[in-house]
């Protein structure tokens, strides 16, 4: 047992770091500190930075145009992004529908759409969810209907991210009518320009728009825009959860928000004085510490066993839920950091900001953000019905 | 020994159910607000608290929590929380021999109740973190009477109203209990600036700079001891504030428990998974036990008890604790549908949150659980 | 609303203090406070105490000998009995017998049994819950053939508290081997000397005996033991249930445990300093100061209701998870107070026992002690589960 | 970056796992742990991570660690933490160029491996409540060497030792850090008396009493430096205690599992209901903690990482909140059952209760991450 990296990982680390910290566009960096709304050129500067540098497939195997790392060297790339301040990539087509796409599509497939997502022209978005599906994904009913060398789609899919900045969007609908659950669902990706298909934005608690629902309305699309096999959809979309294991530890990312809580807190007491003196408050932010070192172990543990094989598999759920409550433990200390300078909205720059890089208004922002974590990609219950049954053997 | 609602609260608690109910959750706007205080005034719930000779019912403390509870199930926001705190010190200041002179102080109130003039409190600081001792708001002597200067935040209602209470230091050092006085001031006296934003929550609010404002001497309407006064007008507040909570948590708990009566996941109602049911009865339980204690601090407040601050500490720790997990757990069995900023459960849910800051938030109210205890 | 007992009700609250000061065995209540086991003799003698003075069956109708108070007064008269540290009276003759007893008995039968519980000279036993049943009583087995004019009764019962001191135990026994469920069960009193009875004790974790086993072994009962009709015995252990509200709430005991760690905690810090100065200690005992006023306010809002009628029901459970969490955080904060002190057995006497009358064995023993209150009458689980379908009419 | 066993330590672990099965729980009695004491020595676990010149076999924390997780999973009680936290002292004192002297100590630390003395260690006193530098027993400077008087609580196998290890203020007040010396006597020196006792877990414990406790100069191990070295080796004790603390909540989960597998409740299995399924999954999700935070303190300890004590405390505290919930929830799953003193599981709750206790609890510990970090 060690927890030292290898010498070659450790050089790694110096490269990635020294990278964000001479080369990546430092107004984005910038712009990300001060809680800014990020819009979709942003978004596109970034990754093509980071394209440019080869860095941006991060997940991908070299031969199709990804850095080829090991989960390790993928891990610590993360992790000094998150650190660094720089901004995560949107996952949709990097992380969900990159691997789908090698993995099953076409030769032609992979010509066609493979390059824009690899330089960020082509933005994907993720259509899984519907209105009154949630979680059970297995219970979607918006349909694709053959027509000749065209499906017909008609539906609805909900909690679309990015959806507004999307030029494509990758869809689980039920090609076989008859079908029902798992059986007879097809991966089909859309051109959102298509005429028939509406991108309807959802603001949420936090007051900024990351949500959307797209409606599909007699949308038609050729068939050779379909992944695999016919009624297989469901399987080459469940072939990839397995695989991003470690894809919501974000151990950077709460590193870096600690440090930022640490610092402000400095000044935040009554008058400008120590709130790390209130025993009250370091004993929450012990706690959190806590937290944040347990997540950042379990991640490493997980990933030294990816690295021999020896992952059973569950480790995505075990993951999901103790990074989605670490994520949401400081985000519920930020809010105590803030105190009443959390009341303001997000215009409104007071004394915390001031000082410090770290508004109230940003606190509360984070703090309603995180509370999706518990929520997508499977809520926390489902994960939980997950390890009962597949980790404890419980049968209900 | 008994919880019951007279009749006369019954039909307070009533009323103010129907008026809730027409009047839907209120949207976030200025014109809102002003059509609202009419209708308060009109309702005659401006003057629930304050005495028959300036216009009011002369209600208690338990009045204004049956009305409150109600206001905060139907996510009714101000005016009434501005009007309560500039009441219950606008009537403490009346004590003071000064002040009650020429009877500036009963006119306003009059006005104040038949909703002609509105009113905003001007208290906390930016870095007072919750403590109303911090005061660097400075007031000096001068020929006219006094200057004043410095700032005050999270003024509610502060750009909206016609005067402005506003606490400043006449003596000491920054942190001092003593040497806090209390000033009336019109909005448009030279020299205040008001900077006005929204709360997360949607409540208007505003900053409030004072440069070298020059008042005279009848503005002070209490000289170095409005710390107490301060204090025991924050704890009616606080019973106020409290039953709005718990009006919006049972909205959340009996709205969510409807949203998942109607959802289906995996072939069965959200409901009657087991895991779900049992988050309910915590839900439930939390609002059982913010009711005990918010109907025990409202009664140790009208018969003057001495454990009334120990109990209305207690219950601003609860409340702050139990909203927040009410918001969280609501949001949570939502699903996605409450992460939006459409649905009333992520309003009544920041409406919450806000709640748990305003006046002290829980960890600061269990310091004051343990220095009374 | 108001929180002011009447008048009168005052004036008995200082009638009752007055007696446990002056009246009351000075020895018990210094026993109590030792913490040391209690025999039967100190039960019987406790008990004859009150009952000379008219207050031993608290809950009881004037006409059957009890002192016919109300509600009101029976809450104060607990309050005081444990603020004044006297020993809780065995409640399985006097709280759940009797009232069935006078409520369903015959003539006969009251006349035979309820002058031995009045005068505390015949102690009984609960024989509901059985190996397997838990709190689902409705599937009991131990079952009650009738031969003739007596019954002939076969099984076991379990957790049954104080069995070893009892002279008589009542039992739930199924007397329709053909009946599932509720119905076919009877209520029937044995003679526990009675020759197949046999009272096997079983230890706690606390080191205590205050369970046993009881089993059945062809015992052969008169039917006119039987309360009531065969078959009827599940409704009339039920119809009791409903009327015990809050006898659950001890809110008396834990405010003479908060006053006892309070004082203890003034010199259990290091080198005899005040332990209420440490911020994490007197959080803890704030938040449980809370607790016990919640629970306070909670039971006298119940015993309003139930004056006026206006009781719904349900609170029964409600109090009970509400009572028994409150009982099991005041306990937990003793293992706080008691610190490495809690490590001894209960033999060892050590500072915080020579100090303040509460040693660190007796903290950890309440503490393991008061792990049962979220077991017996139906566990935490079921109480919720009685909550969500009964009071928020949710279906499973 | 690697957390997989050597094949040396897989073999420790199996046969520690063999053992411990053979073994069953560990009766309370003074004999059974005189067996224990012979097999250990016979297996070679006594001198685990004691160097091969004292006949040890020189394993690190992490071998120690692999040991204990498989003694605690059986409920197997000491001695091997007395010879843990003993040889650690005795090894450091070793380095202090006085005590070296003679070889006592090296000749000493052979005869632990070997099982032929059996030592026990006296640091904490009664009022201490857990701070190491509270060191009240005073040995004073004598013609002869040093008088001691004093009394020394909760020591572990205290009344069943050859020798003991015992601290001392020589220098100071009663709080302060330097001036504190460690001193080994034979338990039948004058003076010194033993009254032994059981803790609630079943660990045989003493308390020694000093009373003009008269030791040749030679018997001062450390002089004045000792709570450094009394810290170093509490911190490898902690390592080993919450690997036996791990083991001993995956028997209790495992088992409590087992348990509702087999019982039934309203027609269905207890482990059918969603509540109890995710109970188990949060009881899981904590053991998964803990071997984090273990395996990452213990491999930081080896690589003298500077973050290892924080970690370390971190792991405390984590041991001590995540035993007590295993515990408690194993209990109330297990119905009355949980609640009777024989079975398996209420023995187990005990054991994670003591070990939140021994060497400093959960919020002693919160206490040092707060100041380590």
């Amino acid at each position: 047992m060690d927890l030292n990296f290898s010498a070659e990982d450790e050089l790694f680390r110096l490269q990635v770091r020294d990278y964000f910290k001479n080369d990546y566009p430092k107004d984005i960096i910038a712009k990300v500190s001060a809680g800014k709304s990020m819009v979709k050129a942003d978004y596109q500067r970034s990754e093509q930075a980071l394209a440019k540098k080869g860095w941006l497939a991060v997940n991908w195997p070299k031969e199709h145009g990804g850095p080829g790392w090991s989960v390790v060297q993928r891990y610590i790339f993360d992790e000094e992004l998150e650190i660094a301040g720089a901004l995560n990539v949107i996952p949709m087509g990097l992380l969900y529908f990159g691997p789908v796409l090698y993995t099953f599509g076409s030769e032609a497939q992979r010509e066609r759409w493979l390059p824009g997502i690899l330089n960020s022209t082509t933005f994907w978005a993720q259509g899984y969810s519907e209105p009154g599906a949630g979680s059970d994904l297995a219970s979607l009913t918006c349909r694709a209907d053959r027509q000749g060398d065209e499906y017909c789609i008609n539906g609805s899919k909900i909690w679309t991210s990015y959806a507004h900045f999307a030029d494509w969007i990758f869809c689980l609908v039920r090609t076989d009518p008859a079908s029902t659950r798992h059986d007879g669902i097809s991966f089909i990706c859309v051109d959102i320009r298509s005429p028939g298909v509406e991108v309807i934005p959802i603001r949420s608690i936090d007051g900024e728009h990351h949500l959307n629902r797209v409606e599909f309305n007699n949308v038609r699309v050729p068939i050779e825009n379909r992944i695999g096999d016919e009624g297989k959809g469901w399987h080459y979309a469940q072939y990839l959860l397995g695989h991003e294991r470690t894809s919501y530890a974000h151990v950077g990312a709460r590193k870096a928000e600690l440090a930022l809580i640490k610092n402000a807190a400095r000044t935040a007491g009554v008058g400008g004085s120590s709130l790390l003196k209130d025993p009250l408050f370091a004993s929450k932010l012990a706690r959190t510490e806590i937290a944040v070192k347990t997540l950042e172990y379990t991640t490493l543990r997980i990933l030294s066993a990816t690295q021999v094989g020896a992952a059973p598999g569950n480790e995505s759920s075990i993951l999901k839920i103790l990074a989605t409550e670490c994520a949401q433990a400081v985000s519920t200390l930020m809010l105590e950091l803030a105190g009443a300078d959390g009341l303001t909205e997000k215009a409104v720059s007071l004394p915390l900001s001031e000082r410090q890089g770290l508004s109230g208004a940003m606190c509360t922002e984070k703090y309603l953000f995180d509370r999706a974590q518990t929520i997508y990609g499977g809520t926390t219950e489902i994960q939980k019905n997950v390890i009962a049954k597949q980790v404890l053997g419980l049968r209900s | 020994m008994n919880f019951d609602l007279s009749s006369e609260q019954i039909m307070l608690r009533d009323s103010a159910n129907r008026y809730v109910k027409e009047c839907g959750a209120s949207p976030k706007s200025t014109d809102a607000e002003v059509s609202l205080i009419q209708d308060f005034a009109k309702l005659g719930w401006l003057g629930l608290s304050l005495p028959e000779k300036c216009g009011g019912v002369g209600g208690s403390a338990i009045d204004v929590m049956v009305l409150c509870e109600e206001l905060g199930r139907g996510l009714l926001l101000e005016p009434y929380l501005s009007v309560l705190l500039a009441g219950e010190l606008l009537l403490a200041s009346e004590v003071d021999a000064k002040a009650a002179q020429g009877g500036v102080v009963s006119s306003l109130l009059a006005n104040i109740v038949s909703g002609n003039t509105s009113i905003a409190t001007a208290l906390y600081e930016a870095d007072s973190r919750f403590e109303l001792a911090r005061q660097s708001c400075v007031a000096q002597v001068c020929e006219q009477g006094y200057t004043l200067n410095g700032t005050k935040s999270f003024v509610l209602n502060g750009a909206q109203a016609d005067q402005l209470l506003i606490s400043a230091r006449t003596q000491g050092q920054f942190n001092d209990a003593s040497g806090i006085s209390l000033f009336l001031l019109d909005r448009k006296t030279p020299g205040l600036a008001l900077d006005p934003y929204y709360s997360f929550d949607g409540l208007p609010m505003a900053t409030l700079s004072l440069s070298n404002v020059v008042l005279r001497k009848e503005a002070c309407l209490v000289s170095n001891t409005a710390l107490p006064i301060m204090e025991a007008a924050i704890e009616k507040v606080i019973i106020a504030l409290s039953a709005q909570a718990l009006g919006a948590m049972e909205t959340l708990l009996y709205s969510s428990i409807e949203y998942c009566q109607l959802r289906q996941q995996f072939g069965k109602k959200i409901t009657q998974f087991q895991a779900v049911q049992h988050r309910f009865v915590d839900m439930y339980m939390a609002c059982e036990e913010v009711r005990s204690l918010l109907y025990a601090a409202a009664i140790k407040q009208v018969e003057s008890a001495p454990d009334a601050k120990l109990i209305t500490a207690m219950l601003k720790v609860k409340v702050g604790e139990a909203g927040r997990f009410l918001g969280e757990q609501s949001v949570q069995l939502h699903g996605a549908m409450g992460f939006t900023e459409d649905l009333l459960v992520g309003r009544l849910y920041k409406r919450l949150l806000a709640i748990d800051t305003l006046f002290g938030n829980a960890d600061y109210h269990l310091k004051r659980v343990i220095k009374l205890s």
